[in-house]
């Protein structure tokens, strides 16, 4: 019995496996993913902010060559050196700046602790090997560089790109018009994530109130005023779709490669979000002709749609009744 | 900041290739409507990733605009339809080819 | 002085801008006149045209003196563009000849177009006409010259066109006869836009010939371009010079209705007869004519400053001279009085070219210049006879066919004697006819020339006389001579009677035939008389000389010394074995005519050949009216509609990897495909923007 | 920040609140107001704007042409020229409309969309920011829509409604795309700074500036119906209204070259590229479309459709050859402001046939040379200046035009030919206004004189006027072109 029992326990283990996610991973193929930036330490408040301590990021406009990072690694790991960079910064009048070797570093972060002026970071980048000793010695130059490390964000990007690409397909192609208007309620909630993604809340609670909250339900009431059955008749042409459907990958071929060979492809950035209410700034000042502007378009559009859309027989009749 | 720019361009065209599709592929007039509405929102998400990215206000304020415009554009659309769903009783656009040659 | 008196130019300068500012102001207080009485409107345009010619005629001191007067306002600031007149002894000679035969037809036209409907409308572009062709004349610069070049053509469209009802009787060509699958019969409407078309084609040259020009001189004044040649050098480097003359020639190939565009000239017919005899006698065809002799001097000043422009002069001598045959055989056999006319205007108009070209191959510019703006002259004065004259057999027995006339001496005895008269100018009658002069020294200028080409040209010059004086003979033979036509005695027997047209008909044709033989009698001394002129005119303006050299012994009596014997004799010999012929033919009738041709097989293949017009009408038409219509048709067809529709679907889906089982009868709404196309072309114009 | 006295705000102020205004008023009317009544305060807002612009003009308070400006409007001599141009062509459509709305319902939005849509193209031209800029096209755009769908009853109208609007929201939303992809690479909406951020552009960048460019190049192009994104244009104009056509014909068509001159030509400077090329491609082959179509129309709208898309394509001449020549875009702006001009007046005189005969199939023409002599006589001056048939407007701004193509010839070895196909189109388009023209006066039997509109004559009358008397006299156009024209960073 204790062997049927442990066939059995052994089985469902491995069955069990089966469903759970490896968790080695095919280096380098695959990479550690990891949440937020590296270690930094803010030293007007004393509080370091939790991170990988990696490989370390020097900001030059910021580092006044005081040597207290040096002085920090005495003893410790002894792989900072303070050395003449060729620039000249206002706020360091030695043009000196540490030069790290990742030989010795011990990635204790005590000098990222240590430096008053924030101008040391550490970021999350362990991939340093080299083939020469030199090879690791990193000159403030190559600390200036931000390091390019895959993020694990991308979880959420995946999600709402599925979401919102999913649901305008959908809204394209389901057979009832009904559900295709509320696919793009889909779709542009999908934007609307993507606007919280991008730090912009503002934006996307105009997109959620404007768009989801009165065109896609202006569309929906269209929809069925206009009766149905006779929208349904007509299916599209089959060599049309062929061709519609090449038509959509040339373009998506061809654009998605204009982007992913352009410099985009790197662009990432630490700066904090702009505050929403610059943008009430910009209104006010830069762009106020064109919020007058704006005006006007709602102005004709709301009395140009309501002289379309209402019933002249009817009203006639009404006038001469 | 942890994505990068370009996740969202591309999400940002397989929008705009959506929507061409649409265009080119459908025959009701609401549908292409969408597709339409699928494009300004893929020229919208650029506009707010590269704003966030540089960063910068403006490309913000220029989504809330573009926004506001499309609805406005959609009011008149569907009224455009509705007029001709009076006359037709369809909103085929295949069918609306009085006009040609 | 003219600041003194607080004028705006000199007092004598009015002269030559009321010459043809005031065609253009009748013309436009015709329709106003025509709403109070439509008769009142001859009289008014005939005085305007009264006043226009003595506003001419106070220029003539002028041009005795070899005296030039020009008067210039700013016209265009920025680009430093003037207009103005210029009334040098050319054109204050050949304001004269346009003014007063114009004169004459409108006196004419009086009577010719008593009672038309459209009377207002028919004093309207006449006047236009005039005007235009003054502006021409009269003009300092070569962009008024197309101004003006652009409303002749405008007013002979119109009145071409002016039957525009098309109507049977106003027809030219034999109904239902074809060339080559072409039919050779045209409506007014037909003929106004052939014209309209085919100087067109011209126009677009004389345009691009003008930039060119402008684009290196800087300036379109002819003073201007004789002033500094510092322009025409840098052409010439580039070899620009020779095209862009050629260029302006082209323009006036269209208007002069010059091989290869000559073929408008004869359609042109269907016209009123009185705007027949304008076009032929005094304007439209007359333009290229004083173009090329405006712009000569020009080239040949160059030529002498060692910038050679003698191809030029050889394009102008030998399209002239291809002209004035191929037309002259085609007048041979027409059946039309009218259209015979025509091709005898356009083979004439070939020798003053022909003339003008040879100038500038000689040493002696001045000879061949004199002897075709003679030519110039003395045909304006008895092709308007004739256009007339024609005009009055038209009226009288309204048919345009010679052979529906016949015998008509009797009754039409005015129209006899002064056709006979003016035909006798076409034909050269020796010593008595200004075009005997005229042409005489055509071929002395030819002969004399000295260039390689005299030979040929010579020849060509001589023969065309001779089928000049034949068909001339033919024509006055067939209306006068012989039996009454058929048509004829229809007509008697309904009861109308044949009879002369009224005095205002007569009087001016019978004015002009009279004046070709008065100043035929005295020709040589008129010619003299314009040789010192334009001698004079010549070495003032452009500075070329013409040494006088001594005549050699002359075998010649005195009163004809001076003349070249070899010319004298052929064009007194052509003049008699064309005449000789013809009165064999045709007034003593000894053979008859349909019966030779068919006698002989190549005697029909060339009368046939003469008759289709060379065929060259009807390839013109095979090549640019058939087959660009057929294009035209297909491209809308198959490129607005179907390639648009379905083609641009089907490229792309190509492109996407499906094959052609895809592509076939796709069925497609509109909107869509043109959203397609859309697509389509954003992506065209990344990729060419990207690659 | 932008002075609120500058003359683009007094333009909105009088024109906005004007447009804004009328539809409250016939409300607070009961809706029983005239068409005349609305007719006529549209026509004075529009007269005291042009008289505003006009002014300015004479005494010389306007800045010549700034290239770019710090603000999102730029107060400058191209936008008083544009807005001129499209002011006379709204006060047309307004004038012409007198009779052809008459006895149709609310006229009170119609004459107010007209003076949004006009404001809007105004402020397209003065637009120096792509905001601007985008909101100003949508502001001409909307109101057109709706105007070109404003016979409710009529298929057609809704048809080229439908047509118009659907290529319409496709261009604009295409044009958001090429900003967010123009701001995205410079960081700011501003043409200027983008113009210059494109010049110092990373080369890894460049794609992406071009496919902007090339974005921008179809959104404008539609409005200015280029080959190939001009297949909305002739439907569009058989169906809609005719003095509707002859606003989208003669003046938003303009404002969609404003926007090019201002982006398009301008960007691509910066951006140093061989684009001349794709554009005199472009340029031949709208004429080249546009001609060879217009000569197999039967409907007299359709075929003055084609002939406006072979009009882009002139104009496109001038701005393909504009980086070598002052001429080119002298041409070009001489070129819209004439076709302003003859188009406007040519659709104008197809709405007085339209309300008088309710024809527009050329063969049922025959004879309008009698029926109604003053209109006849003004679309005929019109369509020869079309042709460019001296002593015309039109033959000037021709010359111009092919004048800087044979200039830029030291430069660009294809320019001249530039100048060559548009001669040769010309000679073509003279076939089909010729046609017309034989149509209207050599054929037909004898036809009644009939009343013609009072407003049409009108329009006809000052349309005569101006291209005779500019023709005969082009300096004071020259002058103003010249003033007005950009000059090439």
């Amino acid at each position: 019995m204790g062997t049927a029992t442990g066939i059995i326990r052994a089985l469902n283990s491995g069955v069990k496996h089966l469903a759970i996610k490896r968790f080695t991973l095919k280096y380098p193929e695959e990479k550690l993913k990891f949440v937020g930036d590296g270690y930094q330490f803010d030293p007007s408040t004393g509080v370091g902010i939790a991170g990988l301590k990696g490989r370390h990021m020097l900001f030059h406009d910021h580092c006044t060559g005081c040597q207290l990072c040096s002085i920090a690694c005495e003893g410790v790991a002894e792989a900072i050196a303070m050395v003449k960079v060729p620039e000249d910064q206002k706020q360091n009048k030695k043009s000196i700046m540490p030069q790290i070797d990742y030989g010795k570093c011990v990635f204790c972060g005590l000098c990222v602790d240590a430096c008053p002026f924030y101008a040391l970071y550490m970021t999350n980048d362990y991939e340093l090997s080299s083939f020469t000793k030199e090879g690791l010695i990193y000159t403030p130059a190559q600390l200036q560089v931000k390091p390019f490390v895959s993020q694990d964000s991308e979880i959420q990007i995946t999600g709402l790109t599925v979401i919102t690409i999913g649901s305008a397909i959908a809204a394209l192609e389901l057979r009832s018009l009904v559900y295709g208007s509320i696919a793009l309620m889909g779709t542009l909630g999908g934007i609307a994530g993507f606007f919280l993604l991008l730090d912009a809340p503002f934006v996307a609670l105009f997109q959620l109130a404007v768009y989801v909250g009165s065109i896609a339900v202006l569309i929906l009431f269209t929809v069925m005023l206009v009766k149905r059955e006779l929208i349904f008749k007509k299916i599209e042409d089959k060599r049309r779709k062929l061709a519609g459907i090449g038509l959509m990958l040339v373009v998506m071929m061809s654009l998605g490669a204009v982007f992913l060979e352009s410099g985009v492809k790197t662009i990432t950035t630490d700066e904090p979000a702009v505050d929403f209410r610059d943008i009430g700034t910009d209104f006010v000042t830069y762009y106020w002709p064109a919020l007058i502007a704006m005006a006007l378009v709602l102005a004709g559009s709301v009395t140009g749609a309501l002289v379309l859309a209402r019933r002249e027989d009817v009203e006639n009749d009404q006038r001469t009744s | 900041m942890t994505n990068e720019l370009v996740d969202f361009a591309l999400v940002s065209v397989a929008l705009l290739g959506i929507g061409i599709y649409g265009l080119a592929v459908k025959r009701n007039f609401i549908r292409m409507l969408f597709a339409i509405e699928i494009i300004i929102n893929a020229a919208n998400l650029n506009l707010v990733a590269f704003a966030r990215f540089l960063p910068d206000s403006s490309g913000q304020t220029l989504a809330l605009f573009s926004i506001a415009i499309a609805a406005a554009e959609v009011a008149v659309g569907l009224s455009l339809i509705i007029v001709a769903y009076r006359m037709y009783q369809n909103v085929d656009i295949a069918d609306f080819r009085s006009l040609k040659g | 002085m003219a600041a003194e008196l607080g004028l705006p130019f000199e007092p004598s300068t009015i002269g030559a801008w009321l010459v043809w500012i005031l065609p253009f102001a009748a013309a436009l207080i015709i329709p106003g006149v025509a709403k109070l009485s439509k008769h009142a409107t001859g009289y008014v345009a005939v005085a305007f045209a009264l006043m226009s010619s003595l506003s001419a005629a106070s220029l003539i001191p002028a041009a005795l003196q070899a005296h030039e007067l020009h008067h210039q306002i700013m016209w265009i600031e920025s680009i430093g563009l003037k207009g103005g007149v210029l009334a040098d002894p050319l054109s204050i000679i050949m304001a004269n000849v346009v003014a007063w035969i114009s004169f004459l037809i409108m006196i004419y036209s009086t009577g010719y177009m008593r009672g038309d409907r459209d009377i207002a409308r028919f004093w309207f572009w006449m006047l236009f006409f005039i005007g235009s062709m003054q502006l021409i004349v009269l003009s300092d610069n070569l962009l008024q010259v197309f101004f003006g070049w652009e409303g002749v053509g405008l007013a002979s469209y119109a009145l071409i066109s002016f039957w525009y009802r098309d109507k049977k009787k106003d027809h030219v060509g034999t109904e239902g006869r074809t060339v080559l699958g072409m039919l050779d019969y045209y409506s007014p409407t037909h003929a106004g836009m052939k014209a309209f078309v085919m100087t067109k084609v011209g126009d677009i040259m004389m345009l691009a010939g003008m930039f060119l020009i402008f684009l290196f001189a800087g300036t379109f004044g002819f003073k201007e371009l004789v002033g500094d040649t510092a322009w025409a050098v840098e052409m010439s480097a580039q070899g620009l010079l020779v095209p862009a003359f050629v260029l302006l020639f082209g323009g006036a190939i269209g208007k002069s209705a010059q091989f290869p565009l000559n073929e408008w000239l004869l359609e042109a017919m269907t016209g009123p007869t009185a705007v027949s005899a304008l076009i032929h006698a005094a304007t439209m065809v007359k333009a290229g004519v004083f173009l090329v002799a405006r712009i000569g001097p020009i080239v040949f000043t160059l030529g002498a400053a060692g910038i050679l422009a003698d191809q030029f002069f050889e394009i102008v001598a030998w399209v002239g001279a291809i002209t004035a045959l191929l037309l002259a055989t085609q007048g041979m056999v027409n059946p039309e009085i009218k259209k015979v006319l025509a091709y005898s205007t356009g083979s004439q108009i070939g020798y003053m070219m022909m003339a003008l070209g040879v100038a500038g191959l000689s040493q002696q510019y001045v000879d061949g210049y004199t002897a075709g703006f003679f030519h110039l002259i003395s045909h304006a004065m008895f092709k308007a006879s004739l256009f007339m004259a024609a005009g009055s057999l038209l009226h009288v027995v309204g048919s345009r066919f010679m052979t529906d006339m016949g015998g008509l001496r009797k009754q039409m005895k005015k129209t006899y004697v002064f056709m006979w008269a003016a035909g006798l100018g076409l034909m050269g009658a020796p010593f008595i006819t200004t075009g005997f002069w005229s042409k005489d020294a055509i071929f002395a200028a030819v002969y004399e020339s000295g260039s390689e080409w005299a030979l040929p040209l010579y020849v060509i010059a001589v023969l065309t006389a001779v089928i000049t004086a034949f068909y001339t003979t033919r024509m006055i033979g067939m209306v006068f001579y012989g039996p009454k036509s058929r048509h004829i005695e229809k007509m008697e027997e309904k009861g109308h009677h044949i009879h002369e047209a009224p005095l205002s008909m007569w009087a001016p044709y019978g004015i002009l035939a009279i004046l070709t033989i008065g100043i035929g009698i005295i020709g040589l001394s008129a010619e003299e008389g314009l040789h010192h002129t334009f001698t004079a005119y010549l070495e003032n303006s452009f500075g070329i000389h013409t040494g006088h050299e001594a005549a050699g012994a002359s075998i010649l009596p005195e009163f004809l010394q001076g003349l070249n014997p070899v010319a004298l004799g052929s064009s007194m010999i052509a003049f008699g074995a064309g005449l000789g012929l013809g009165y064999a033919f045709y007034i003593a009738r000894w053979v008859d005519p349909a019966k030779f041709v068919s006698s002989n097989i190549v005697f029909y293949a060339i009368h046939k050949l003469l008759l289709n017009r060379w065929y060259l009408n009807a390839m013109i038409y095979w090549c640019f009216v058939a087959a660009p219509l057929w294009l035209a048709r297909g491209v809308f067809r198959y490129f607005e509609q179907t390639a648009i529709d379905y083609g641009m679907n089907i490229g792309l889906q190509k492109a996407a990897g499906w094959g052609a089982r895809v592509l076939q009868g796709t069925q497609t709404g509109v909107a869509q495909s043109y959203l397609f196309v859309f697509g389509a072309g954003l992506l065209f114009i990344v990729l060419i923007l990207l690659i | 920040m932008l002075e609120i006295t500058s003359t683009p705000m007094i333009l909105v102020a009088i024109l906005g609140t004007v447009g804004v205004a009328l539809p409250i008023l016939s409300i607070a009317r009961g809706e029983r107001g005239s068409n005349s009544f609305y007719a006529v305060i549209a026509f004075a807002a529009l007269a005291a704007s042009i008289a505003y612009v006009g002014y300015q003009f004479v005494t010389g308070d306007i800045a010549p042409s700034a290239v770019f400006s710090d603000d999102v409007l730029g107060d400058d001599a191209f936008g008083g020229f544009f807005a001129i141009a499209m002011l006379i062509v709204a006060l047309f459509t307004t004038v012409g409309s007198f009779n052809y709305m008459r006895k149709r319902n609310s006229p009170a939005v119609y004459y107010s969309l007209i003076l949004l849509a006009t404001i809007g193209m105004v402020l397209v031209a003065y637009s120096t920011d792509l905001v601007m800029l985008f909101v100003a096209w949508e502001l001409m755009s909307i109101p057109t829509y709706v105007l070109a769908g404003f016979l409710k009853k009529n298929p057609s109208s809704n048809e080229a409604a439908l047509k118009y609007f659907l290529f319409g929201a496709l261009s604009s939303a295409i044009i958001v795309y090429g900003i967010s992809l123009a701001y995205g690479l410079t960081g700011s909406t501003n043409i200027g700074e983008v113009v210059r951020g494109f010049a110092a552009l990373d080369a890894s960048l460049m794609p992406l500036a071009l496919l902007s460019v090339g974005l921008f190049i179809a959104g404008f192009g539609f409005k200015m119906g280029l080959v190939p994104f001009h297949q909305w244009l002739p439907d569009t104009y058989e169906g809609a209204p005719s003095p509707v056509v002859a606003l989208l014909a003669a003046a938003t068509k303009k404002a969609g070259f404003a926007a090019a001159i201002r982006v398009v030509v301008l960007g691509m400077v910066a951006l140093n590229l061989d684009w001349t090329l794709a554009l005199g491609i472009i340029a031949v082959m709208t004429m080249t479309v546009g001609n060879v179509a217009a000569i197999m129309q039967k409907n007299i709208s359709r075929m003055l459709a084609y002939s406006s898309i072979g009009h882009a394509g002139y104009i496109l001449i001038g701005l393909a050859v504009s980086p070598h020549t002052p001429l080119g875009l002298q041409g070009s702006l001489y070129q819209i402001l004439n076709h302003a001009v003859m188009k406007g007046a040519a659709f104008i005189a197809i709405a007085g046939i339209v309300t008088t005969l309710a024809v527009t199939n050329i063969d049922k023409l025959a004879g309008l040379g009698r029926k109604m002599p003053v209109t006849a006589l003004g679309l005929v001056l019109s369509l020869f200046a079309l042709a460019g048939i001296p002593p015309l407007s039109g033959f000037w701004s021709k010359l111009v035009l092919f004048g800087g193509a044979l200039d830029a010839g030291s430069a660009l070895w294809w320019a001249p030919w530039l100048a060559i196909a548009g001669v040769l189109n010309s000679a073509l388009s003279l076939a089909y206004y010729g046609w017309l023209t034989r149509k209207m006066y050599f054929e037909g039997e004898r036809e009644k004189r009939i009343a013609e509109p009072k407003s049409i004559m009108a329009v006809m009358i000052f349309a005569s006027v101006f291209l005779v008397g500019f023709g005969i006299y082009p300096e004071p156009l020259i002058q103003f072109v010249e003033f007005a024209a950009p000059v090439m960073p």
